[in-house]
């Protein structure tokens, strides 16, 4: 049957896009026809930014990129700066590091599982997923007082060792995780309604993906058996004993279960750290100053703000929950870089939405949507 | 013996002696009629008052219950608990700009919601809320009930047509399609317990479940059609439209559906159409399958305050089942919907109705 | 048609309406965990970053707050007789590379943090409300 | 060998010379050959693009590319040295699909044009905005506000008097 296609608009402001997201749909009644997608909404410029801040002064920007999970902006930034000007990181620094970012993993994917369900229908996981975040929030908030723009991880080392009973409340929320772990699993897993709205929709091939851009869980729900912290090792991952989660199907419910794998491997990953955490100054002694706030034990990262790293540049990457998370930073020998470039994961996985929503109906364009996992901040910056 | 309302009234009235006294008044200025007309307004205002008391309840109930469920707290600050926010709701709800858009048909955007309303309310007539407590007992009443459900589509077509937004527009056409496609299951299910009854009247239907099996069991049609409860079931929640089929507003794809356009007291009007059907299909659920009214009979209590009780409960029981099963799945997509609808559940409920046309008349029971 | 052939007994849902009954009735340490916030507020981490103070005695009005601000939230300014930094907290990104730069360790944050104003101009916080004085039993 | 030194090989009259970007090999590329070197790139199996960059370096622009090889775990790093007044480059939108949106928001923010781009629009900032804000020049100083028109499209305007502010 002839029918007439119309033209739907959703966004910049609807519930189910995420932030300031906006496709222009067009739709043969309920179906799909093409769909663009248009972004700039949240544009901040970042990178801009970037290039009249000094070297410390960008890094309370980058946490606004990404603000599920923070940390891994504030890492990538603060590594590529290391990697410029050759800085040594002391063994505790990095394995602090390594915590606080598979603890924003956990987060990521606790928002997302929740966002994915709340933009199904169900609204009680995206609860669930946030009473399990808030105590991994109050770890952060006691750990670098902030709850989401942490500004934690220097060049260096980071901005202040462990507080007193970080360690013991870690332990208590990796417990409570694993039995809240199963619940999820009972709740969402089997579900007979979650599974025909999420298996075999979206599909998207391992070739395309690639193709396409897609990193990280996303990608790795199509069958590419590739993670950044496996393959190209940075910080103590080579030390570390986890394995990349992967599935074959490509739909979205392989890119869900891959999620919810990694919050598994996370916590194991939690747990070696925990236990291996070796003594040691937080922060390299160059950059280090006797404490002035805190607690006393605490050595306060000083770095200075008149930094000069020598001329070069460098791209540098890492395995941020939502995927390859890279800073480019190009130094000219002054106080501030010549030229900062983020190739955020957001940005780039969204290139394959059209592809995978095509021919679908609305209802699922936002379950696929969902399981891309993207945060505007990260894709405007 | 008093069957309806309208009759209890007389009754009760008589029992204490000022009926006849009231009576003599209208019939001494010759306006007999008036005095009917006054005792039916009395049913209709108590009947209208009790439904708003009890949507005002559910609502509190619903987001407590959610609350509940997603440990938090809910509503707490207005009343004991937050047992009054409904009332806040409503002022606030009042006091809000009662906005229509531009291009937007007026008449029919102002009508649409009091016509959603209305045609809820009406529901309520034919329902036996106990003994005697029914405002009328029509010979036709599940009939008329299934005919009275098909307006509320007709009114959010309206609503969705004539607020001049294509996301009002589709969740409009998607309650439609939905409300067709359950509609038939609804109403073959329903023959079957008329094929069992043998007349279409509340009433009756609930009468023919007194009385137990075996003297434990008690008769309801739950445990004669099974099938054709869980179908039944099925086939109300998708009538309420509520999750997990709740397009008309699914709210993540198509921001508020029908009611997208909507403000005020207009809203307010939609907002209350939702409980008061949620109820009324809930009451329609206990009256067909679960005995209506049937309890045990305790002494020494009037059977027209048990009864009552016995209604209340059991209908709070399958509210509590929906809201629970809304606090726990995801939405079904409207394509899979209508293929549940159309593929499977026809079929079962009309091999439902063959199953119980057989026993009947087979004379097995 | 496939997928509901498989899925009769909807084992999935029941198993999922087990765990949400086990929340309704609590059952495992599943309680209600949110608090009243107006009435009920939770304790704030002793390095929360909220509003700025200023030691009084240890303040030299040196400037290197001001110059490592990376959102120019800072600008220092006379009171009474000497020179105190001044916060536009509408511009503050809660960094704290203020607190970690200052030499004489009189620039803290505290754990405040409500700060929602009417106006822009009342969230600039002058030395009139960041000044404290240090207990001198502490 | 490295990666770089690899494509060298292949096609010595396209690259100009061999480096690192801090550890990663790098290979300057001339920037009429984009297209050959693209196709030999993805040859070579760098099947995915990272990012492209945009430098302006006052007296040139250069554009980078950032590859990697799923199959063989290796990085390459391609550069073209482009002209300053009117920087251009063919598209590898036929090559790898990512470099749509990157072309775009290369286009967009550093103002490099790409041949060939099947649909060459700013992506971040609205279209009829002035100045592409990643060049050194770039006129910080101009106030431009965006609105939103009658058809949805976004107006761009240096004029912020009939703006709505509510103070």
């Amino acid at each position: 049957m002839e029918t007439e296609t119309f033209l739907l608009n959703v966004g910049p402001v609807h519930p189910a896009t995420h932030g300031v997201l906006r496709f222009k749909l067009r739709m043969d009644g309920e179906t799909i026809r093409d769909c663009q997608i248009v972004v700039g909404y949240l544009h901040r410029g970042t990178e801009k930014l970037g290039e009249m801040k000094t070297y410390l002064q960008f890094i309370p920007y980058t946490d606004r990129l990404d603000y599920i999970a923070a940390m891994p902006n504030n890492y990538a930034y603060v590594r590529a700066v290391e990697e410029l000007a050759g800085i040594e990181v002391p063994q505790r620094a990095e394995y602090i590091r390594v915590l606080v970012m598979e603890l924003n993993r956990i987060i990521n994917h606790l928002v997302m599982m929740g966002s994915l369900l709340l933009d199904l229908g169900g609204s009680t996981m995206i609860m669930y997923g946030f009473r399990e975040r808030e105590n991994a929030l109050q770890l952060y908030e006691s750990l670098c007082g902030a709850r989401m723009t942490f500004n934690y991880i220097r060049p260096g080392g980071v901005r202040e060792d462990l507080p007193d009973g970080f360690i013991p409340k870690l332990n208590e929320f990796i417990k409570d995780m694993e039995k809240r772990i199963v619940d999820y699993e009972e709740l969402v897993n089997g579900n007979e309604i979650f599974l025909m709205r999420v298996k075999n929709i979206g599909v998207i091939s391992a070739e395309e993906a690639i193709n396409c851009g897609m990193t990280g869980p996303s990608m790795r729900g199509s069958g590419v058996d590739y993670d950044i912290r496996k393959e190209e090792p940075y910080s103590i991952y080579p030390d570390l004993d986890f394995k990349a989660c992967m599935r074959r199907e490509g739909d979205s419910l392989a890119r869900y279960l891959v999620r919810l794998d990694e919050i598994r491997e996370s916590m194991h990953i939690l747990k070696q750290i925990v236990d291996a955490m070796p003594a040691g100054k937080n922060v390299n002694q160059k950059y280090g100053m006797a404490p002035n706030t805190g607690a006393p034990t605490a050595v306060t990262s000083y770095f200075p703000r008149i930094f000069t790293p020598p001329a070069g540049e460098v791209y540098c990457r890492i395995e941020a929950p939502k995927g390859e998370l890279g800073f480019y930073v190009a130094s000219d020998g002054t106080t501030k870089p010549y030229r900062v470039k983020i190739r955020s994961p957001s940005f780039c996985n969204l290139v394959a939405l059209p592809k995978m929503v095509e021919g679908l109906k609305i209802a699922d364009l936002i379950a696929v949507f969902g399981t891309i996992d993207i945060v505007l901040g990260d894709v405007d910056r | 013996m008093t069957t309806n309302a309208y009759d209890l009234i007389v009754a009760i009235l008589s029992a204490i002696g000022l009926y006849d006294m009231i009576l003599g008044f209208f019939q001494d200025i010759g306006a007999e009629y008036v005095l009917r007309i006054i005792i039916v307004l009395v049913v209709i205002a108590v009947v209208v008052v009790f439904v708003l008391l009890t949507v005002m309840f559910l609502s509190w109930l619903e987001r407590k219950m959610f609350a509940v469920v997603q440990a938090r707290y809910g509503p707490m600050v207005t009343g004991p608990r937050g047992l009054f926010q409904p009332i806040a709701d409503g002022v606030k709800l009042l006091g809000k700009e009662d906005t229509i858009p531009a291009g937007a048909d007026r008449w029919i955007f102002t009508l649409a919601p009091y016509i959603v309303f209305v045609s809820v309310l009406l529901v309520f007539i034919p329902l036996p809320f106990g003994k005697s407590l029914i405002v009328s007992d029509l010979k036709v009443g599940l009939l008329y009930i299934i005919a009275i459900s098909a307006i509320t589509p007709i009114s959010i077509l309206l609503a969705g047509w004539a607020s001049n937004n294509k996301y009002s527009l589709i969740g409009a056409i998607r309650a439609v399609a939905q409300d067709i496609s359950y509609t038939i299951p609804l109403a073959i299910t329903a023959i079957a317990v008329v094929v069992f009854v043998g007349s279409l009247s509340m009433l009756d239907i609930v009468n023919a479940q007194s009385g137990y099996w075996f003297g434990i069991i008690p008769k309801w049609f739950i445990f004669l059609q099974p099938l054709g409860f869980i179908l039944f079931l099925i086939a109300c929640i998708a009538e309420m439209g509520r999750i997990p089929f709740d397009f008309q507003e699914s709210e993540q794809e198509l921001v508020a559906g029908f009611f997208t356009e909507y403000s005020g007291m207009k809203f307010a009007m939609f907002f209350l159409a939702e409980y008061a059907h949620l109820f009324a299909v809930s009451g329609i659920i206990v009256t067909i399958f679960l005995g209506g009214w049937n309890g045990p009979v305790i002494p020494l209590i009037p059977i027209e305050l048990t009864s009552l009780v016995y209604f209340i409960i059991k209908t709070y029981a399958v509210i509590l089942f929906t809201m629970w099963l809304r606090d726990t799945v995801p939405r079904v997509r409207i394509d899979q919907l209508l293929n549940l609808g159309w593929k499977i559940m026809i079929p079962l409920a009309l091999l439902n109705l063959l199953v119980a046309a057989f026993v009947v008349t087979a004379g097995v029971i | 048609m496939a997928w509901i052939s498989r899925n009769w007994a909807m084992i999935g849902i029941m198993k999922g309406l087990i765990v949400t009954m086990k929340h309704i009735l609590q059952i495992g340490n599943r309680k209600t965990v949110t608090v009243q916030y107006p009435y009920e507020r939770m304790k704030v981490a002793p390095r929360f970053r909220g509003r700025q103070a200023v030691d009084e005695d240890a303040c030299i009005g040196c400037g290197i707050c001001e110059t490592n601000c990376p959102n120019s939230t800072i600008q220092i300014v006379k009171y009474r007789t000497r020179w105190f930094p001044e916060f536009n907290l509408g511009m503050c990104l809660f960094c704290g590379l203020c607190e970690d730069a200052c030499p004489m360790n009189a620039l803290k944050m505290t754990g405040d943090y409500e700060l929602a104003d009417y106006t822009r101009e009342s969230l600039i916080y002058g030395p009139e409300r960041t000044l404290f004085k240090k207990e001198v039993s502490k | 060998m490295n990666s770089a030194e690899e494509l060298k090989y292949l096609l010595p009259a396209s690259v100009i010379s061999v480096g690192v970007q801090t550890n990663k090999p790098l290979a300057v590329i001339k920037k009429e050959d984009i297209l050959q070197v693209a196709e030999k790139v993805k040859e070579m199996g760098f099947d995915n693009l990272s990012v492209i960059t945009g430098v302006d370096r006052e007296d040139r622009i250069e554009v980078i590319y950032n590859f990697f090889s799923y199959k063989k775990k290796q990085n390459l790093v391609l550069k073209a040295i482009l002209d300053r007044t009117s920087p251009s480059i063919d598209s590898v939108v036929s090559f790898w699909k990512v470099a749509d949106w990157l072309e775009r928001e290369t286009y967009d923010l550093v103002g490099i044009k790409f041949n060939g781009h099947p649909n060459l629009k700013r992506i971040l900032l609205p279209e009829g905005w002035m100045g592409h804000p990643l060049r050194k020049d770039y006129d910080m100083s101009i106030e431009q506000f965006v609105t939103v028109g009658e058809d949805g499209e976004d107006i761009v305007s240096t004029d912020g008097s009939n703006l709505l502010r509510g103070e």
